[in-house]
């Protein structure tokens, strides 16, 4: 009592945890439900909640992104308010909100409510995650995250690979997290400071222990990112863990983990730019020629899309490595349609997934552009987006990318980077090609023999339109959103 | 001077530290591991003590070593003899490549701590006596890191959920696999 | 206005084709409604064209991505208004064959037709460099399914082919883009919107255009694709595609890159003369109808590149003229020879034959073609021709000798493809019953055969309105240029 | 500080890293590649607890408090998970695990 | 305006053909050859109109230019479609469409029956379109499409009988070796536009004559239209076309290779007759072509089985002496020889189509023989030919020929000299060859084919005998339009437009007249002879073969030219295109799936190794940032 009454608690600005607190609050009446609901009526609740709250979280980020005129470090800098932080927590919540509507037909009989308990609590501790303030907070959300998602790659405990992946999962990650702990230990003594802010305006910037720490950190994030060569768990996670879940990692994930990226190179770590800007150019270009090769000879469907999303985190390196304002912006711009695509394209094949009743691999795509035109000229788009083709957002995204790399004069970032998109659409369009052509000489596409008649699903033939939406619409509506993210980036000192 | 018999102490805590810590990595019964971890814990909690952190070292013996541990022990003895594995394997080079690329590691911070004891590891601040009791940690966990305090509590709470989903028995009906998502 | 709404009328008309559940019949019929309005619309615009004012016409300007400078900014020159002419001709055509082929999976099949059209009408009217990348690369996207899906058996490998072979050039040209774009600081294709000297970005943009072309070393895809893709999908691509090539040489090589154009102007007619002698010796080689044509068109391509970089007048305006008609003819060509392995199941030279005996239409129409394809004197082909190499004359009389060469050359292959149609002894495949060409199949051919003819008659009406004045930018600026 | 400097103490965080490593990538039950990297994360809390001393700064105290919660969540999980596991009738071996590759 | 005669003289065959075309099967055959027929006819109209009008008007108006539009326009060149007429213009649209509307009424007749009759007919009118586009071509440009046009003419009468593969290959031939002539042609146009900007004649002809032209510009112009020349008039060494040519019908033999468009060469050297006189070693050139093709031909023509091919050698022989006159510079004399020739050569073609007409198809002359018996008009109208040929007077060949090699003998000097004795020898070849001809046609016994053809039918339908009866006048009497020393009206006539270089004198004239009749008589004599004895006029083994190879030409041009030539393109196709540029792709993709395949194996599945690759790189990550601190 009276040592409580001598502490002066800290006012807590609650408009910036209010997107953290709603998608908290669905989780756990998730949780309540899954309790106290029958289990028929427990999947339309606890969905209708998810959603409500991945909604309420991207309403109220909306809110303090509107309010945030400029940036400010609360609660003795553990944690940021500020654009960058509102506008990646408006784009998780998007992806949440897209990937429960998505996960909607999944005829789960298991863990429904915890599925979605789980899901919100890991959209929460990422809507925190970016707007982490000091490496102790950082090293916390990106916990929370993650123990939420191991335990999401291992919810079908009923399949062996789900089990595997959890597992695998669950070692290399933490074993990454250990590994960030390290660094930030190091920064910390280094330092004496946790925050961001402070660890810029320390003396010593060059000590050894400093540097270390900073190369421990940015391994920790690049795994997050899964930025090759730190990248490896990926495509067995992504292949092993339930679809939608796949969906969500690799969206989401990459997401808060490119934003965090940024946050903390540009915020602590400006002094040292010239080591980091370097690293991740060579990050970048390990990603797109590992990515990129690799997801040519795939098979598996899911695998062959973690590679590919291994290649995407190059190019989003390549805007890290620009370190500019245009970097981070495109950095920004390049996760609204990226993200969307993702999203889109593991809907569609957890829709086929759920039609076969098995694995999807590239031969057993063949003839869907034909059976369902929806799911066809959605892949199709998402493919295309990914490929950077025009009228998709996936164009101007890798296009503004290239201009904040040349603007650094990075200019062989960018010869990497286009050839090896050449590379990739060879396997983006083989996706089109077995969607809608056949060989021989009948020129139609005839289905695979498929196990009855798909199932409607309203909610992910939404959930593709929508996406379809944002990354058609993110490159004719470029100007504006372009602004978001520069009004966003402007925030942080550069 | 009680210099002597403090270094003494530390030395031997640190000694008994890493040798419980290889222990952990080369006994072959994971029961005995998980023991010699528990030891590892302890004498940690000895160096933290000397490092005045009284409040870390209690929780250290407290949480750690109680509480994890038991349940490490307890899942152990559940799961009985199909608990361990061969101790390694895989093809030698991996085995050889495991050892070059942890001494790498080792080597890679000690240089760096001896290129830096110049620099940041000398003059080390003078600290009143509270520093490190509970009361201090408290009132930082109420006021500066009140946050770092709910997102921990957060976590646990998530990690409960997640063990108890993970590891309740499953109804039979989900047993044969109805689908692929 | 008018240039948008020639962009965006055949991709709206696309939309309805696929959204619109109609019959077969009702679906091709209202692609080719659309695709004849878009005629229309294109004559009323030649109607308003004023080919004498020095500035873009119907030009029309949108915000789209200011922070980088760029934006929707439309509008034609006298030369790229005749291109776009061409496009919509040439596709309104297709379109009309596709009916008469009755292609499956209707819906699917005539929107991506009308969505090419679009999107090549909009390259040719773009005035923002990454506009026109836009629709350059938009082209592929409604072209990888045409061929992949409604092609010849090896239709998948020449589809891909194609694309990857294709974007690998375009990419290349996006690295260029965007550097123009950060060091020259603006997008705009207007004449007097600066230029650069930069070497690299200037060979990233040759190299799209050379695939796209294609030039010697780069046509690897040229073959499959053509021989492949359904006869009217080949007409569009080598009669119209390629000229996304021609249009992005003179309007962005020439005029935006004097100087790099100085340096290496006897590399790329050499480039040029080279492709015209390999596309023609091949042709010569080639054992089935649309190979030789294949080829024919690389030749000729090489033939325009030559005027192009001659970069006098003359030859730029000869080059402009050589595109249309070679876009006409090539069209008619491939038409014609779609009919031809339609009605004979092959087409193989070596199983046809003697198809005049009886069949005077299809005789007279190939007869006719084929002159204007080998450039007889007095076909518009030969004017384009004759420009061309009277302008790259006065580099070197070796260019023009060459030229002159390949007109032999021409000779020797489009007489060898005529009689092996029409003459000599009757195919294994052409037996009696092949009909001739009738009431089904002439309106196809009939029209551009006659808009051929006219242009014979009358070249200057496109060589003396592609570029406004005396003097056509592109000489302008490369003259200035020069010291 | 009483007895050694925090460069000792950075020695045997060094240490205990290095052998936490080796321990996740040489053993093969998984139960003691967790035991490993629960010595992994122990040796970056000894790092904290030694530069706070250093500092005379308790934010490394607190966060190596909160680094042993989240340890404790990750060996939560991970029981849980090996016990999934068993119950599924699989070889407790990490090498076992190769049904996704490629 | 007033050159309505000559617009119509032009389009109006045109018409024809495109109404025969367009009406297609609508109208019967007849209809169409009465369509080409008329529509000549009608050509033929305008173009005595024309020439009333400019009889009307002084010697210095004469020349007008009539502009229709612009047919290509580029900034600073300007190319019209306009048509001059002159004198030189107006002979040869009287000689093309008069001689051209007689050819094609007589091949009404000819080709009665034949397959795909209106196609022929369209082709013939198109012919005459292209032929008069030619002569009345206000620029050089213009001149230079009538030069393709009628090489698409003939190629397409040539193939007419698109089944033999005979035909269609000399139909390819004659059309690429006009392609050549066409290329150099065009190349001299290119110069000449880049010299002048113009192709207009008259400022192209005042640089010519001011030497506002460089002389080896005006020489490279001269020698570019030399080509165009020797290859449209079957000159060495471009020659070889013609006598295949000979697989078209008759009637074509008759019109193109014969009357009209081999002689367009000679016409092209009058007509640029500024160019060469600047040029004067082109010129001469020319001249000595035109010797040695007039030989070459004679002594082939002595060899030859073929009724008609004997015909084509002797026109190549005649063209040869067409070339000396223009290379003399007697451009009046060569007009005047080439309108001759026209009679005279038509004649002969149509008689031995009437021949072949009754022999059914028959060319071979060792089949023929004692045909006189049975075609006593033909016969006639043969004689005459053949005679006007070797140059008896008074018949119109004397007149022409005799002028020219007077025109040498006037120029002097050693080529003079060679030109003079080698047309002399020219003459006694001519009477060998042509005299040899008609005895082994129409002399001697009737050979058994042509008793089995002759019962019953006369020598042919009205519609042929008439155009060889009028030919067989204008053979007989069209001398009267130059004799020598008293009246030479062409002479004068052509030489208006091209003022000739040298004027022989009556002496010179008759002089030589009297020489080239005696060579004509002896060669004449000593055929008879030969034949009477049933021998050939060439026995000797190794020469005969050599002749009857025509000189080993198209052996040696395939050799040297179509066999490298097709040789490369399949270097070409088997050595580049397949393997590096098709290949090299394959290679790329290969290459790619390859390293794709090893990075995914190397994603073992094995758990520790993915951790073992990370740990890796964190330490690489580490020291790294340590170095570089």
């Amino acid at each position: 009592m009276i040592v409580a009454a001598s502490i002066a608690t800290p006012d807590v600005d609650w408009a910036a945890l209010a997107p953290t607190l709603a998608l908290l609050a669905a989780s756990a009446l998730c949780l309540l439900g899954a309790v106290l609901f029958p289990s028929d009526s427990r999947r339309l609740f606890s969905a209708v909640v998810a959603f409500a709250g991945f909604v309420a979280a991207g309403i109220l980020a909306a809110g303090v992104y509107a309010d945030t005129p400029d940036g400010a470090s609360l609660i003795a800098d553990s944690m940021t308010r500020d654009r960058l932080a509102a506008l990646a927590q408006i784009l998780l919540a998007g992806i949440g909100a897209l990937v429960v509507l998505g996960s909607h037909g999944d005829r789960r009989r298991e863990h429904v409510g915890e599925y979605y308990a789980l899901l919100t609590a890991a959209g929460a501790g990422m809507v925190f995650f970016v707007s982490a303030g000091n490496l102790m907070t950082l090293f916390l959300g990106l916990e929370w995250f993650s123990i939420a998602l191991y335990v999401l790659c291992a919810l079908d405990t009923h399949r062996e690979q789900s089990l595997e992946a959890g597992l695998k999962y669950l070692v290399i990650g933490a074993f990454g997290s250990a590994i960030l702990l390290f660094g930030s230990a190091l920064v910390y003594g280094a330092t004496g400071e946790l925050g961001f802010d402070a660890i810029r305006d320390a003396p010593g910037a060059d000590d050894p222990l400093f540097v270390t720490g900073l190369a421990m950190i940015l391994a920790g994030l690049a795994f997050k990112v899964s930025a090759a060569p730190f990248h490896m768990w990926t495509p067995d996670v992504y292949e092993g863990a339930p679809t939608p879940v796949t969906a969500f990692m690799a969206a989401a994930t990459k997401a808060a983990a490119f934003v965090v990226t940024w946050r903390v190179l540009v915020t602590a770590f400006p002094e040292q730019a010239e080591i980091w800007t370097v690293a991740a150019a060579a990050l970048a270009c390990a990603s797109l020629v590992i990515g990129n090769l690799a997801a040519l000879v795939q098979d598996d469907v899911k695998r062959m899309l973690a590679y590919s999303s291994v290649s995407q985190a190059g190019f989003l390196m390549i805007a890290v490595a620009a370190n500019n304002e245009s970097g981070g912006s495109a950095l920004l711009y390049f996760l609204i349609p990226y993200t969307a695509a993702t999203v889109g394209a593991f809907a569609v094949v957890s829709a086929r997934e759920r039609e076969l009743g098995r694995p999807v691999d590239v031969a057993s795509l063949a003839g869907l552009g034909w059976e369902q035109p929806l799911h066809g000229v959605a892949m199709w788009v998402f493919m295309l987006s990914f490929a950077g083709f025009p009228l998709t957002g996936g164009f101007l995204g890798k296009f503004t990318v290239f201009t904040a790399a040349y603007e650094s004069g990075w200019w062989w970032l960018i010869v990497v980077g286009v050839v090896f998109t050449a590379v990739s659409i060879a396997y983006y369009l083989g996706i089109v090609r077995s969607m809608y052509m056949r060989a021989g000489s009948a020129p139609e596409a005839t289905p695979v023999a498929v196990g009855g008649s798909p199932p409607v699903d309203r909610a992910l033939d939404l959930t593709l339109l929508a996406a379809i939406a944002v990354v058609v619409g993110s490159f004719f509506a470029v100007q504006p959103l372009f602004d978001l993210a520069s009004d966003a980036i402007s925030q942080l000192p550069l | 001077m009680g210099n002597v018999l403090v270094w003494a102490i530390w030395l031997g805590a640190a000694a008994a530290c890493v040798g419980s810590g290889v222990a952990v990595v080369t006994l072959t019964n994971p029961f005995y591991s998980a023991l010699s971890l528990i030891g590892n814990l302890a004498s940690l909690a000895v160096l933290y003590l000397l490092a005045a952190a009284e409040f870390v070292a209690a929780a250290q013996v407290l949480v750690y070593a109680g509480a994890v541990m038991v349940m490490f022990l307890f899942v152990i003895a559940y799961l009985g003899g199909r608990a361990d594995a061969p101790w390694a394997g895989g093809p030698p080079l991996l085995r050889l490549a495991a050892v070059v690329a942890s001494a790498a590691l080792l080597a890679d911070v000690l240089v760096a701590m001896g290129m830096a004891v110049g620099e940041s590891l000398s003059d080390e601040a003078d600290i009143a006596d509270s520093f490190g009791s509970p009361a201090e940690i408290g009132r930082l966990f109420l006021t500066d890191h009140l946050l770092a305090f709910e997102i921990t509590s957060i976590v646990l709470l998530v990690a409960a959920v997640g063990g108890v989903v993970l590891g309740i028995r499953p109804s039979s009906a989900s047993d044969e696999a109805d689908d692929g998502a | 206005m008018l240039t948008t709404l020639l962009i965006l009328f055949p991709l709206a008309g696309a939309l309805l084709v696929w959204l619109a559940p109609l019959p077969r019949e009702a679906t091709s019929g209202l692609a080719f409604l659309v695709a004849l309005a878009e005629v229309g619309l294109w004559l009323g615009s030649l109607y308003r064209f004023d080919f004498d004012t020095q500035d873009f016409q119907f030009a029309q300007t949108w915000e789209w991505f200011d922070s980088i400078g760029a934006s929707y900014a439309v509008g034609f020159w006298g030369f790229s208004f005749w291109l776009a002419g061409l496009a919509v001709v040439v596709g309104a055509a297709a379109v009309a064959y596709a009916a008469w082929a009755d292609r499956d999976r209707p819906r699917a099949y005539y929107g991506l037709m009308l969505f090419l059209i679009g999107s090549i009408v909009g390259v040719f009217a773009a005035q923002d460099l990454l506009l026109f990348y836009v629709f350059f690369e938009a082209i592929l996207i409604p072209l990888y399914i045409l061929i992949g899906v409604w092609g010849g058996p090896e239709r998948q490998r020449a589809t891909v082919t194609f694309v990857l072979y294709t974007m690998a050039g375009s990419l290349l040209m996006l690295a260029s883009v965007v550097a123009y774009g950060v060091s020259v600081g603006t997008f705009s294709l207007h004449p007097d919107a600066g230029g650069s000297d930069n070497t690299l970005i200037f060979l990233g943009f040759v190299a799209a255009f050379a695939v796209k072309a294609p030039l010697l070393p780069f046509h690897g895809w040229l073959r499959a694709a053509y021989t492949q893709a359904p006869p009217e999908v080949a007409a569009v691509l080598s009669g119209v595609v390629s000229k996304a090539a021609v249009f992005g040489f003179i309007w962005i090589v020439l005029i935006h890159f004097p100087e790099p154009v100085q340096d290496f102007q006897t590399l790329l007619l050499v480039l040029g003369a080279a492709t015209l002698v390999y596309g023609s010796l091949l042709a010569f080689r080639q054992p089935d109808l649309r190979g030789v044509i294949a080829y024919s068109s690389m030749a000729q391509m090489g033939l325009i590149t030559l005027g192009i970089f001659s970069a006098t007048q003359v030859g730029v305006t000869g080059a402009v003229l050589q595109s249309i008609a070679h876009g006409l003819v090539s069209a008619t060509m491939f038409f014609l020879a779609g009919m031809v392995e339609k009605q004979c199941g092959t087409g193989e030279v070596g199983r046809l034959g003697r198809m005049a005996k009886g069949r005077p239409a299809l005789a007279t129409l190939v007869m006719t073609t084929g002159m204007i394809v080998l450039a007889v004197p007095g076909s518009t082909t030969f004017a384009g021709e004759f420009a061309i190499l009277a302008g790259v004359f006065d580099l070197g009389w070796g260019y023009a000798a060459v030229g002159a060469a390949a007109i032999v050359l021409a000779a020797l292959y489009g007489l060898r493809l005529i009689s092996a149609v029409l003459h000599e002894a009757r195919g294994a495949d052409v037996s009696e019953n092949v009909p001739d060409l009738r009431g089904g199949e002439l309106p196809l051919v009939v029209p551009l055969v006659v808009l051929l003819l006219a242009l014979s008659a009358y070249p200057a009406a496109v060589s003396d309105n592609s570029f406004p004045g005396d003097e056509p930018e592109p000489a302008a600026v490369v003259q200035e240029s020069s010291p | 500080m009483l007895g050694p400097g925090v460069t000792w103490y950075l020695v045997v965080a060094a240490i205990l890293f290095a052998t936490g490593t080796l321990g996740v990538l040489m053993r093969r039950s998984p139960l003691i590649v967790l035991l490993s990297l629960e010595i992994m994360l122990n040796a970056g809390n000894l790092v904290l607890v030694g530069f706070s001393r250093l500092h005379g700064d308790l934010d490394g105290q607190v966060f190596a408090l909160a680094v042993m919660a989240v340890a404790a969540s990750e060996v939560v999980v991970g029981l849980g998970l090996i016990v999934a596991v068993a119950r599924r009738r699989l070889a407790l071996d990490v090498d076992a695990m190769k049904e996704l590759r490629g | 305006m007033s050159l309505a005669g000559a617009w119509v003289c032009l389009l109006a065959p045109l018409a024809g053909a495109l109404l025969i075309t367009l009406a297609g099967t609508r109208i019967t055959r007849r209809q169409a050859g009465w369509v080409a027929t008329l529509s000549v006819f009608v050509a033929f109209a305008g173009a005595v109109d024309t020439l009333v009008r400019m009889l009307n008007r002084g010697a210095d108006e004469r020349e007008q230019l009539s502009t229709a539009y612009s047919w290509l326009r580029i900034g600073g060149l300007d190319v019209d479609v306009e048509i001059l007429v002159d004198p030189l213009a107006v002979t040869m649209m009287l000689v093309v469409s008069g001689v051209g509307g007689l050819i094609v009424w007589y091949s009404m007749g000819y080709m009665a029956g034949a397959d795909e009759e209106r196609r022929f007919f369209a082709y013939m009118s198109l012919f005459v379109f292209s032929m008069l586009l030619l002569v009345e071509a206000g620029n050089l440009l213009i001149l230079l499409v009538g030069w393709g046009l009628v090489g698409l003419a003939s190629y397409l009468l040539i193939g007419f009988d698109h089944h033999r593969a005979a035909a269609i290959a000399a139909a390819k031939k004659a059309f690429v070796m006009n392609a050549i002539g066409d290329a150099t042609m065009a190349l001299a146009l290119f110069l000449l536009i880049s010299r002048l900007g113009t192709l207009d004649f008259a400022p192209v002809f005042e640089a010519a004559e001011s030497g506002a032209l460089s002389d080896t510009v005006v020489t490279l112009a001269a020698l570019g239209l030399l080509g165009g020349a020797v290859a449209k008039s079957a000159q060495a060494p471009l020659h070889t076309w013609l006598p295949d040519a000979m697989e078209g019908p008759t009637p074509v033999s008759a019109l193109i290779h014969a009357a009209t468009m081999v002689t367009a060469g000679v016409y092209l050297i009058a007509r640029t007759a500024p160019v060469f006189e600047a040029a004067p070693e082109v010129q001469h050139l020319a001249a000595a072509l035109g010797l040695v093709t007039l030989l070459l031909a004679g002594a082939v023509a002595l060899v030859q089985q073929d009724i008609k091919r004997v015909i084509a050698y002797s026109t190549m022989s005649q063209i040869g002496y067409m070339f000396v006159g223009v290379g003399v510079g007697a451009y009046g004399f060569a007009m005047f020889h080439l309108v001759t020739h026209a009679f005279f050569k038509a004649l002969l073609f149509l008689t031995a189509g009437l021949v072949i007409h009754h022999l059914a198809g028959e060319q071979d002359i060792r089949q023929m023989g004692g045909l006189r018996r049975f075609m006593p008009r033909t016969d006639l109208a043969f004689l005459i030919g053949t005679l006007a040929l070797i140059g008896l007077p008074p018949l119109a060949g004397f007149w022409s020929k005799d002028a020219i090699l007077a025109s040498a003998y006037a120029n002097g000097g050693a080529l003079g000299w060679a030109l003079y004795v080698g047309g002399l020898f020219g003459a006694l070849l001519t009477g060998l060859y042509s005299f040899r001809l008609y005895h082994r046609v129409f002399r001697g016994e009737p050979s058994q084919l042509v008793l089995e053809h002759s019962e019953g039918h006369g020598e042919g339908p009205l519609s042929m005998l008439i155009p060889v009866g009028a030919l067989t006048l204008l053979t007989a009497f069209g001398g009267v339009l130059g004799i020598a020393g008293v009246w030479e009206p062409l002479e004068e006539w052509i030489a208006e437009t091209s003022e000739p270089l040298v004027h022989a004198s009556a002496g010179e004239d008759y002089g030589t007249s009297l020489i080239a009749v005696l060579v004509g008589l002896g060669g004449m004599f000593v055929a008879w002879r030969v034949v009477r004895m049933r021998r050939e006029l060439v026995s000797e083994p190794r020469l005969l073969s050599t002749l009857e190879h025509k000189l080993w030409f198209d052996e040696l041009y395939d050799m040297v030219v179509s066999r490298p030539v097709q040789a490369f393109a399949g270097l070409l196709h088997d050595r580049i295109e397949g393997p590096l540029v098709h290949r090299s792709l394959d290679e790329v993709a290969r290459g790619s799936l390859e390293a794709g395949g090893s990075l995914a194996r190397a994603q073992t599945g094995l758990l520790r190794t993915y951790v073992l690759v990370i740990a890796a790189s964190v330490v690489v990550l580490a020291v790294v940032f340590l170095v570089v601190r």
